[in-house]
C-alpha cells in the first residue's frame, strides 16, 4: 500500500492524485499460478540451464518488475535484498504467488512472495501492487494474509519477491 | 508496595516540613466510566498500529461531540491485528489478540479478550488452542452467532478452519473445518457460513454446545476465476451485499438456517463506465438496509484494494444507485453508524483520518484526525 | 514534549520556530515542594473550609496553567479529565509534584501529577512542559520517570494535575 | 509443520499441473548476515516508539551509504523503554527490556536480551529479578563494566539500586542500594558511580562475583537546589563531562576506583548570554574527548530539555570553546562515531529524523529520515 507507505514515512499530501496511479504493469498479473516455496521439491527447481533472469530497475523501489503482487515492507529496504531476508529472521516456507512481466525480456515470470518473520514490522519502503491478488479463500493468491506460517514466530519484518520460474505465455 | 512505604513515609515527612495553605486536594484515584449503551454516534476507531502491530488499541470517539479532545472516550489495548466484535444482548466487546512472552518472539499465546464496555476493562479471557488467522483487519474473520451465544472465529494455518468460543462460559467450544473455505458469516440463530474458492458457501449450523450440527454446500454462485466475489460485505440484519472486482453486487440472505443467494446485478452504469469498487472495507449499510460502495474510477486488475473517489448509494431492493457522494479525501473504508434517525457515514480516508459525512446527503460534517491512531484501518459503530 | 505531540500528531513543520517557547507561566515553577498522592494521610487533606480552586484557561491545552510540570498525554484528551484518568486504567498513588501559577488568583498551587497506568500510550495530547523538573537523582520532582508505581501495571497511558494544595509564597 | 504437509503438497500438485519454463529459482531461505566488527560510521538508532511503546526496535544505519533503502542494515525488537548497551570486546549488544503476558498487561517480566552483531539475533537471556528503571531513554540507565565482565542496570522502584548481571555466565548477580542516588557510570575496572541528590558520587567497587567489596561516597561537588547536574553526560574513555542546568561544565575523571573530580567551569560567555545546555541527549564527546554540547538561547526555568538551535564543540582540558554549529534544524540528542579519522556528529532533530554533520566542521552531510523509526530517542555509534 503505497498509501500506508507515504503515511508511515509522514508524507500524505500528494496521495489524493495517487489514487488511480497505473505502474508501467499495470496490466500484468492476470495470468497467475500456484506454485510453493519448498522449492527442492518442484520439477522448476530442477532446471538450471536457462541461466540467470535478465534485470532492469531498482529493487528498492515500489515499482520494481517483480513486485507486481506485493503487500508490505521490501526487505530490500529493511536489511535484506530482493530475494533475502534482513538479519535476524527467518524466511517463510510457504507463500504467495504472482505472475510479473519483466519488461526486459518482456516475459512473464514466477514469483514467490515469501515472508521474513520473526521480528516486528521492518516500516520501511511499504508497497502494496495488487496485480493478480485474490481474496481470502483462495490463499495462494492472496497477499494480505501473514505468510509467516511454518516459521518459529509470526511476526511479520517484510516481504521478498523471488523467481521461482517462468511462466508459458 | 512494601518497598514503597519508606517512600511514601518520607514523602510524609517532606510535605508536613513544607509551608502549605490549607485546601481540599482533588480526589486521588477517580476513574472515568462510560454507559452501559454507548449512543448511536460513537463509533470504535481499531488501530491495528500496522507498524507496530504487538500494541495495538481499539479508540472510542463520540462522533457528536464538538470538542476534539473530549470525543476520545477511552481506548481497550489489543495484539497482532485483533479480530474484534461487538455484542448488543450483553455490554461486551471481544478482540482475538496474539501474544508472544518476549513481545515478538517467544512463546505464542492467542486469547479472546473480553472487555467491559463500561470500564472498558478485560473482565475475562479464552485461550484459544488453534491459532487464529492474521491478515489485514476485516470484519468477518470474527462473528457472533444471531443468538449472541457463541464467538466464532477465522483460522488459517495454512489450513483454513473456524473456533468455535462460548464468550459467557469463558470455553473454547471447539473447531470446524472449512476446507477452501474463509471467513464466517452469522448464518440461521446458530451457525455460520464461509465463501470457498469452488464459487459456493459453505454453512455449519452448531447445537447448544458449540458443536456442528449440520453441514451443507450452497450451489456455485460466482466463479473466483472469472470475476472473484469479495469478502469484505456490506452487512445488515442478518442480509450481507457482496461487491465483485467487476462491480456486481451479489445479495445474500443469512437469516434462515440456510443462505439464501440473491440475484446480483452490476452496480456499474454508462455514467460509471470503468469505475470498480475497491478499498479495505469497501462496503457498509445502513439500518434501513442501503448500501454504501467505496467506488474508484480506471478499475483494474489490481485496483481492487485501491481507495474510493466517492461513496455510492444503493438501494438494493430496487437494485438501483439513489446517491454518489464525490469524497473530500480518498476513501480506504466505510462504516456506519447505526441510527435511522441521523445516520453517520464514517470515512477512513487515506490519511488515516475520519472523515464524517451524513449518510442521507454526503455532506461533510467534520474530520477526526490526530487522535492517537496509526493506523485505525477498520471503524465500527457502536452496536 | 509539543514537538512529540507535532511529530506524532503529523505537524512538525512548525516546530523549528517553536524551539524557544515561551508560555504565560514561563517564569513559574523555580518554587518546588515535594508531596505525595495518597492524600488521606496528608495534613492538606484534612481541610475543607478553602473551598474549590478558581479556574480558566482549557484544560485540554498544554498551555492551561495545572500543566507546569507536566510531561505525557493529557488525559483530558484521552477519556479522562485534568485529575481523572481514562476508563479502565488506574491512578498510580505516587508520583512527582509541581508548583504552578494560577493566573486567576495569581496564587501558586501544589500538583500532583498522577500517571494513569494499564494502557499503553493514550497518543493524544502529547504535553510537556518542565518548569521545575529536576534531574532524575531526585524523583519526587522528576517528570522523565514512569510513575506508574504501586499500580497493577506499569504501562503508562496519560497524566493528571490534581491540585492538591496551596503553596505559601 | 504437520498441518503444513496437505497444503504443500496440494501446492505441489497445482505447480505440476502448470506449465512453466526451466529456470533455475532463486534460493529459499537466504538471511543475511552482518560483519563482526561494525564499521565506524554506523550507528544505532535506538527507537523506543514512544507511542506504541511495548513495540520498540533499535535500528542500525550505515551513515556511509548513499541510497538511503541501503543504509538500513537490519533491527532489533526490544520493549517498554529499553535501557541498550554495546560490548566492545564480544560482538554483542544488550537489551534490558519489559514484557506483559499480555502485551501491556498481565504477568511483567524484565530481561537483559543478548543480542549477537552478526546475526542480530538473541542468543541469551538473563531474567532480572528487580524492576528495572522506566524513564525517558538515557545512556546511564545501563552500562558494562570497564572489564565488560558485569552489565549495570539502573532501578526505580521507587526505591533506587543497581542491579549486577554476569552476561556471558548469563547469570544475575544481585542488587546493590544507592539510596538517593541514580543511574550508573562505570568506575574503574569494575565499578560504578551514581549521582546523588546531596550532589555527591555514590561509588560500589564489585568483586570478581559481582558483590560489592566497597562503597565510598565523594565530597559534595553540586548544590541541586540552586544549579542542578545533569547526568546526561558526555562520556569518552572513561572520562565525563556533565552540564548543569546553567551552563557549567562539570569534568568527572572515572578512570579509577574512586572518580576525580574536576574543576566545573562556564560554557557561557559574554557572545552566548541567555544560552542553555538542553535536550534529551544534550552532551556527547568524540575519540579525542572533544565535547559536543546541544544549547539553546533564552533559556528560562524548564527549558533543561528544549532542543537545541546550536551544537557547541569544547576542548575540556583547555577549558574552552573551540566552534560553534548552527543547526540546519532544531537538535534533540546528539552523538558521535568512535573513529579519529573523520568522525560524524549525529544530531537527533525535532522531526526525528537524523541529521549527519562533518564532527570537524559543522557541515551537514545528510540527513537520515523515514527510515522505519518513529522516535528514536537515542542514537548509538557503532562501538
Amino acid at each position: 500500500m503505497k498509501w500506508l507507505d507515504r503515511l508511515i514515512e509522514g508524507r500524505t499530501r500528494d496521495l489524493a492524485q495517487r489514487s488511480s496511479r497505473r505502474s508501467f504493469l499495470a496490466r500484468v498479473g492476470t495470468v497467475v499460478a500456484g506454485s510453493a516455496a519448498t522449492l527442492p521439491l518442484l520439477p522448476v527447481a530442477r532446471a538450471q540451464d536457462e541461466g540467470s533472469v535478465p534485470e532492469s530497475g531498482d529493487p528498492h523501489s515500489c515499482d520494481y518488475w517483480r513486485y507486481c503482487a506485493t503487500d508490505g515492507f521490501l526487505c530490500s529496504c529493511c536489511g535484506g535484498s530482493a530475494s533475502s531476508c534482513p538479519p535476524g529472521t527467518e524466511m517463510s516456507p510457504i507463500t504467495w504467488i504472482g505472475t510479473c512481466l519483466n519488461p526486459v525480456d518482456n516475459t512473464n515470470y514466477i514469483i514467490s512472495y515469501n515472508d521474513c518473520c520473526g521480528k516486528s514490522a521492518c516500516g520501511h519502503c511499504m508497497c502494496t501492487r495488487n496485480e493478480g491478488d485474490r481474496p481470502i479463500y483462495r490463499p495462494q493468491l492472496n497477499n494480505e494474509y501473514n505468510w509467516c506460517l511454518g516459521t518459529q514466530h509470526q511476526t511479520y519484518n517484510c516481504s521478498v519477491a523471488r523467481v521461482i520460474g517462468k511462466a508459458f505465455d | 508496595m512494601k518497598k514503597l512505604l519508606p517512600f511514601l513515609l518520607a514523602l510524609l515527612l517532606l510535605v508536613m516540613g513544607t509551608a502549605m495553605a490549607q485546601l481540599q486536594p482533588e480526589p486521588m484515584g477517580k476513574i472515568e466510566t462510560l454507559p452501559e449503551k454507548w449512543p448511536a454516534h460513537w463509533v470504535l476507531a481499531h488501530d491495528v498500529s500496522f507498524s507496530r502491530v504487538m500494541d495495538g488499541r481499539t479508540i472510542v470517539l463520540d462522533l457528536d461531540e464538538e470538542n476534539p479532545a473530549r470525543a476520545y472516550k477511552g481506548m481497550m489495548n489489543n495484539s497482532f491485528a485483533a479480530f474484534m466484535a461487538q455484542a448488543t444482548t450483553r455490554p461486551e466487546i471481544y478482540f482475538a489478540s496474539i501474544y508472544y512472552s518476549r513481545g515478538t518472539r517467544g512463546e505464542r499465546i492467542d486469547v479472546l479478550e473480553i472487555y467491559d464496555k463500561q470500564t472498558l476493562s478485560p473482565i475475562g479471557e479464552v485461550v484459544l488452542e488453534v491459532p487464529r488467522a492474521i491478515l489485514l483487519p476485516q470484519r468477518f474473520t470474527m462473528q457472533l452467532t444471531r443468538d449472541e451465544s457463541l464467538v466464532l472465529l477465522y483460522n488459517f494455518t495454512p489450513a483454513m478452519s473456524v473456533s468455535v468460543v462460548d464468550p459467557v462460559a469463558r470455553e473454547l467450544r471447539g473447531e470446524v473445518p472449512t476446507p477452501g473455505c474463509a471467513a464466517v458469516f452469522p448464518t440461521g440463530e446458530r451457525g455460520f457460513s464461509s465463501v470457498c474458492a469452488d464459487g459456493t458457501l459453505y454453512t455449519v449450523q452448531l447445537d447448544a454446545d458449540g458443536q456442528p450440527a449440520s453441514t451443507s454446500r450452497s450451489a456455485q454462485f460466482f466463479d473466483a476465476g472469472v470475476d472473484p466475489l469479495i469478502e469484505k460485505a456490506a452487512w445488515h440484519a442478518g442480509k450481507a451485499w457482496f461487491p465483485t472486482f467487476m462491480g456486481q453486487l451479489q445479495p445474500v440472505d443469512f437469516t434462515g438456517d440456510q443462505p439464501v443467494i440473491g440475484e446480483a446485478w452490476s452496480m456499474i452504469d454508462e455514467e460509471t463506465t470503468g469505475w470498480r469498487p475497491g478499498g479495505l472495507a469497501p462496503a457498509a449499510a445502513d439500518a434501513d438496509g442501503r448500501v454504501y460502495m467505496l467506488a474508484h474510477p480506471e478499475g483494474r486488475e489490481g485496483s481492487h484494494r485501491d481507495p474510493g473517489m466517492e461513496v455510492w448509494v444503493f438501494d438494493p431492493d430496487q437494485q438501483q444507485r439513489v446517491d454518489r457522494y464525490e469524497l473530500a479525501m480518498p476513501g480506504l473504508g466505510v462504516s456506519l453508524t447505526r441510527d435511522r434517525e441521523a445516520p453517520l457515514l464514517v470515512v477512513l480516508n487515506v490519511e488515516m483520518a475520519l472523515d464524517v459525512y451524513d449518510a442521507r446527503t454526503g455532506e461533510l460534517r467534520k474530520t477526526v484526525a490526530n487522535f492517537g491512531a496509526e493506523t485505525p484501518l477498520l471503524v465500527y459503530g457502536a452496536e
